[in-house]
């Protein structure tokens, strides 16, 4: 459906060349729902941008649906466009109008019958919760609100294609699982792929069927969100996985623990969350398996484990439980000092 | 400045309009030179500035004015300045390119006058003069359109600035214009004029005024010498083609 | 004071009348002229919509050449374009060209400059659902700049009345030549000062109702 | 050091009046950081704008050690100002002005000497990673990097009390990471007292030591995060802390799993995290005990767990297994459908 | 061509020079009063920093009346104070103070408008901090508005040529005066045309040296 081949993107800032991205390659398929993470300033935002061409790669080939957008006239880049809705980290409302007329205006722009407009206003404007906020102006909202009134503009499109960049990063949680259940319910219901940015894991894990890490202008690593999760390949990737489920545990207690036993990390997938391994080896074996920290998380259809252990017991029992697990699929590292 | 002391003999400095008063001034600029006498110019579009600046001391002297025009100012506005001799004349003369003679308006045409105090009047009682219109008894130099009081041909009295009237003349059926104005459009009073002002001793000459206390200093003399020297005189001659004159 | 009015009201009457002819009408024809060139160099410009170095450049040239040339030598300077134009060079008719030709390229730098503070981001939202530059021009950028937009027609206005004074010079009339004929030349102080005075409410309203409307429009 | 005493604000929007703040009474304490979370349009941003004056609130008192800065003159509220910073939801940079520029400026204006803000903005933009964009403009930057930017600024001002308004935001994982290590750090070496405002739990999870809970103008709850996280009392505070655990269990699998046994939700505090009491339950009843989803979490001082447990065995043994949790001090919450 | 040189150039090179004159020293003053007028109008204005309806009134409604008069007008509606302030009215002396009194008010506007523009978010982050309105005035709000201030005093500038033309009714000289005498009493069109052309030239330089100015001072 959409496929970024070789695109690169160079920002001359004075003298200096800003390299933001730098022959990156990437294929969304149709009905997908793709997710981008990666550091502040890795080109995330200038690569979704390349996509409905508001920013023109230096070099590189964008192509949707079969045609190299880069090679259309302006009138067939409107209509490409037109299918392709974005939602923009900045919002980029009209001052001057109201929530409504945010929300109206394209629409009308676009030749949606006025009787449509009215009634496909007010169910986005509900979705997003700003039902009674329609007549305020966007310098009379919240940060969060206006980030709502930018969602429900380009959900109000209607199109085919979604791109996202970072709409929930300034919504408390609920809203945000709000928003991202409505995107899984589009996705599902009405086959819209999706390509979004975000620096949320949860979101990622939540709704991305698959995922691509980017660092320093280019994609270090991709692939279904399961795998990029539970075994992240690139240093980045690694960081930011970890990250997501930081054993924020005290070095003071790891060495006290460490005197009556080992700690582990456990990583384990799917449905093995589901087998009772460490009440399995809590049976088995000579130990007392205890969860210092971590989770298990459901990701969009499997689930993902990463836990800290302490195994408390002799180190043969340990070694033995240890062994049996892998058996189990569950990977297992010991955790060093 | 030096109000109420003579005027130095080595430096004077003349106020006068851009045109003919300019050009000529700049002749008797040359010819004081050359004993030792500086005439500095300055040039003026407004016809009351100069007066101004004379009264306040800004300028020694000025050179443009007739003397119904000098009259009126001194009424007005309480000037202590006066005339000293004349200069130059312009005859007014009417032009047309609609028609031969003045005999020939008909009933709602329109004719131009110059819009100024110093030129509408004039322009007026010219038209006057021809009996095309009559004009209130005893009207003043602030003359307009408003103090005509008989006006049988029903005519539109348009008044424009005196120095666009040329480019604007074949927009109404006549225009009364002064000749150095005329002049530059490539209008003579003796060939083009439909009707003109008595060409010698012309009843509007125009006069070199200075403050009433330096009436009888001595730069003013030597100026009025060279002013009314030969050499000038054949300037005006040869510049002016008859449209300027002296008046003296 | 009865008397006053009795010489002199039909006079400053018909001023007033013949100023607000020459300034409404100028002003409307310069803002049909000025808008368009206005959007036109906000969309050829580098960077704009619709770049185009040699409309551009051309357009800008012309317009900074007219803005050059003060209002007072403009109007005799083009008197054959304006014959050609209204059939005349006298009276109200005759100074609505040079009047035009004076302020419409000023109205043009006036809302262009209006226009360019327009938020690009907004611009880009509606470039990315693939609305037509057209409608963009008009229904984001033009809506989105209206508050400064009638601010800098409230300065064009004003300056226009301002170049109507001089419109005396070619028999325009108008409540400006009559401060100047009557009161500076003709030495009528009454005159001058209650024409003034006009004009400064005159002025003082369109500035009022001009902040008053941009204050509306402006919300945020 | 900062009270807030029944504070309202209320806007006007054309004839509507909207209540910002109703009523709202906060004390903070020196040193401390305390952390605002609440839905989107909850009123926390005008909150942390009351404290400084930025908004003037309508009724109640501003008092900052001991003054009530509302009846300050001018000169005297400036005074107290210059000890207070802020990081704000827009950024609020200086569009002509270079990165370095941007930072050092502030500086410059409050007299710092010329060698020290060479100094400061070199370490500042270092800590925020943005050494090497120092002569770039903010147009020129990515989101995230004019947060840091704003970050930056603020805290190269030096101030004894820094307000935050969702700092980390627009920031991935791994910066995010950083900059609360970093504002954990000023907090303990110089002992400034934090006041912030997060939709990231995890944020307040991870720095603060007291938390309040907005909604709708009002503050619903407020005390140390430990008791708010795990025995929320509103229902607001109930679903935002529920949220965070998301326990995103299909229901397909839990119906499948309630077949075989009981899912249970359990909620444990602190030390008891380090007691295997899972595996204890597996050796002394005739139970397996399988973690379904949700994790353990590493707050300021203290760990909290929340996990979704599935115990597979008979009814009176599950019942036992239960009790001897519940005397644990293990908070055990059965799922129903 | 030369001898047109020799008749004519020394004539238009004095009244260059005395455009130049009239132009800066005008321009100078009138910054002089325009930019403090301009920082006090927006202190002043509701929801200004130091808030003061009746500063405020006073200096809007000064500054509207004076825009209100036309030039030619006020050339000579303020002769006693010209000659007060000047002590005289004539020559490129006495015409600076009332194209100063016309251009003064006219910056005052052109900067107030621009200093408007200034992100109310940015003003407060440097409140936040506590730093003094004074220094925000003149560190973030008129730094930050750099640019537009620069376009709004070149188009002041060209203003203030046009006004100079007018210069020559009270014997200032200058191009203006140049073009109209020479063109329009004497029919020299090869003096005129010459003097047009360098007005446009010296326009499109402050033009094209604001624009270039206002870019390399906007950046984002
Ligand atoms: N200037 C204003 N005029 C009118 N209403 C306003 C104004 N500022 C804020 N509000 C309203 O006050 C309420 C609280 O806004 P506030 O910005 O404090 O929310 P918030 O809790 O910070 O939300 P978010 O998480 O979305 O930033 C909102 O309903 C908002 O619409
Ligand atoms: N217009 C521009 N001019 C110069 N450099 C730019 C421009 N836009 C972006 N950059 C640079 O390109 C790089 C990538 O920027 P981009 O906005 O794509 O980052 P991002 O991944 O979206 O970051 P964030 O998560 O902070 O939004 C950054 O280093 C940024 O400074
Ligand atoms: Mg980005
Ligand atoms: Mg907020």
């Amino acid at each position: 459906m959409i496929s970024l081949q070789n695109v690169s993107k160079t920002f001359e800032v004075g003298k200096k060349k800003v390299e933001a991205l730098k022959d990156v390659s990437v294929e969304i398929d149709k009905g997908e729902i793709f997710g981008i993470i990666g550091f502040s300033g890795a080109g995330k935002s200038t690569l979704i941008r390349c996509v409905n061409l508001l920013e023109r790669p230096t070099s590189g080939k964008v192509i949707i649906d079969g045609t190299d957008i880069l090679t259309l006239k302006k009138k067939d880049l409107q209509k490409v466009r037109r299918n392709i809705g974005m939602i923009f980290q900045g919002y980029n409302l009209l001052k001057t109008a109201t929530v409504y007329q945010n929300i109206a205006i394209p629409l009308r722009l676009e030749g949606v019958p006025a009787a449509e407009i009215k009634e496909r206003v007010k169910k986005y404007l509900g979705i997003v919760g700003l039902a009674d906020k329609a007549k305020s102006y966007p310098g009379e909202l919240s940060g969060g609100q206006r980030q709502r009134v930018a969602i429900a503009r380009a959900l109000a499109h209607e199109p085919e294609v979604l791109l996202s960049d970072e709409a929930t990063s300034a919504l408390d949680p609920t809203t945000t699982e709000q928003i991202l259940e409505l995107l899984l319910k589009i996705n599902r219901e009405l086959g819209i792929t999706i390509f979004l940015i975000t620096h949320e894991l949860d979101v990622i894990q939540r709704i991305c069927d698959r995922v691509a890490v980017m660092e320093q202008g280019q994609i270090v690593e991709q692939g279904k969100v399961v795998d990029v999760f539970t075994k992240p390949k690139h240093p980045r990737t690694k960081s930011f996985v970890r990250n997501k489920d930081v054993f924020h545990v005290p070095e003071a207690i790891k060495k006290q623990l460490e005197k009556s036993g080992k700690l582990v990390a456990l990583t384990f997938l799917g449905e093995s969350s589901k087998d009772p391994f460490l009440a399995t080896i809590a049976k088995k074996f000579d130990i007392l398996p205890s969860i210092i920290a971590g989770g298990i998380d459901q990701l969009k259809d499997q689930s993902v484990g990463n836990l800290l252990v302490h195994l408390k017991g002799e180190e043969p029992e340990i070694k033995k439980a240890i062994s049996y697990l892998q058996a189990g699929e569950v990977l297992v590292e010991e955790v060093s000092n | 400045q030096n109000g109420s002391k003579e005027l130095s003999t080595k430096e004077v400095t003349v106020g006068v309009t851009g045109g003919p008063h300019q050009q000529i001034m700049e002749q008797v600029a040359k010819l004081a030179k050359k004993d030792g006498l500086k005439i500095n110019l300055k040039v003026f579009n407004d016809y009351n500035t100069p007066n101004t600046a004379l009264s306040e001391g800004s300028l020694d002297t000025n050179s443009y004015q007739t003397l119904p025009f000098l009259k009126g100012q001194i009424k007005d506005k309480g000037y202590k300045i006066t005339d000293v001799f004349k200069t130059v004349a312009f005859p007014m003369g009417v032009y047309s390119k609609k028609i031969k003679s003045l005999k020939d308006l008909k009933k709602g045409d329109s004719i131009a006058v110059p819009n100024d105090p110093a030129n509408e009047l004039r322009a007026l009682q010219l038209f006057e003069a021809a009996g095309v219109i009559k004009l209130k008894d005893g009207v003043s130099q602030k003359a307009t359109k408003k103090d005509v009081v008989e006006n049988k041909l029903n005519l539109q009295i348009k008044e424009l600035n005196a120095e666009s009237l040329p480019a604007q003349l074949n927009e109404v059926t006549a225009a009364a214009i002064n000749t150095n104005f005329a002049m530059g459009a490539g209008l003579t009073i003796n060939k083009d004029a439909i009707y003109h002002e008595p060409i010698k001793n012309n009843p509007y000459p125009n006069y070199f005024v200075v403050r009433t206390e330096n009436k009888k200093d001595k730069v003013v003399k030597t100026i009025e010498k060279y002013y009314h020297s030969d050499e000038v005189k054949a300037y005006i001659a040869k510049q002016f083609g008859g449209s300027v004159v002296p008046a003296w | 004071m009865s008397s006053f009015i009795n010489e002199w009201g039909d006079t400053i009457w018909q001023g007033f009348i013949d100023t607000l002819k020459m300034t409404s009408i100028s002003l409307i024809i310069s803002i049909i002229i000025g808008l368009p060139l206005a959007i036109l160099l906000v969309l050829t410009r580098k960077g704009g919509e619709a770049e185009n170095r040699i409309v551009y450049a051309i357009l800008n040239t012309v317009i900074n050449i007219i803005r050059s040339i003060p209002f007072i030598i403009l109007l005799f300077f083009i008197l054959p374009f304006t014959r050609l134009v209204a059939q005349t060079t006298i009276g109200v008719q005759g100074v609505i060209v040079p009047l035009v030709v004076y302020t419409a390229p000023y109205i043009a730098r006036l809302i262009e400059s209006a226009l360019l503070e327009v938020d690009r981001g907004v611009v880009e939202a509606y470039q990315s659902m693939g609305i037509s530059t057209n409608k963009i021009i008009w229904f984001v950028i033009v809506r989105e700049s209206r508050a400064s937009i009638v601010l800098g027609l409230t300065i064009a206005t004003i300056g226009l009345i301002g170049a109507t004074a001089m419109a005396g010079l070619v028999g325009a009339g108008g409540l400006g030549d009559i401060a100047y004929q009557f009161g500076h030349l003709r030495f009528q102080p009454d005159v001058m000062y209650t024409t003034i005075i006009i004009l400064i409410i005159m002025v003082q309203a369109i500035q009022t109702l001009g902040n008053l409307l941009a204050r509306k429009l402006r919300k945020n």
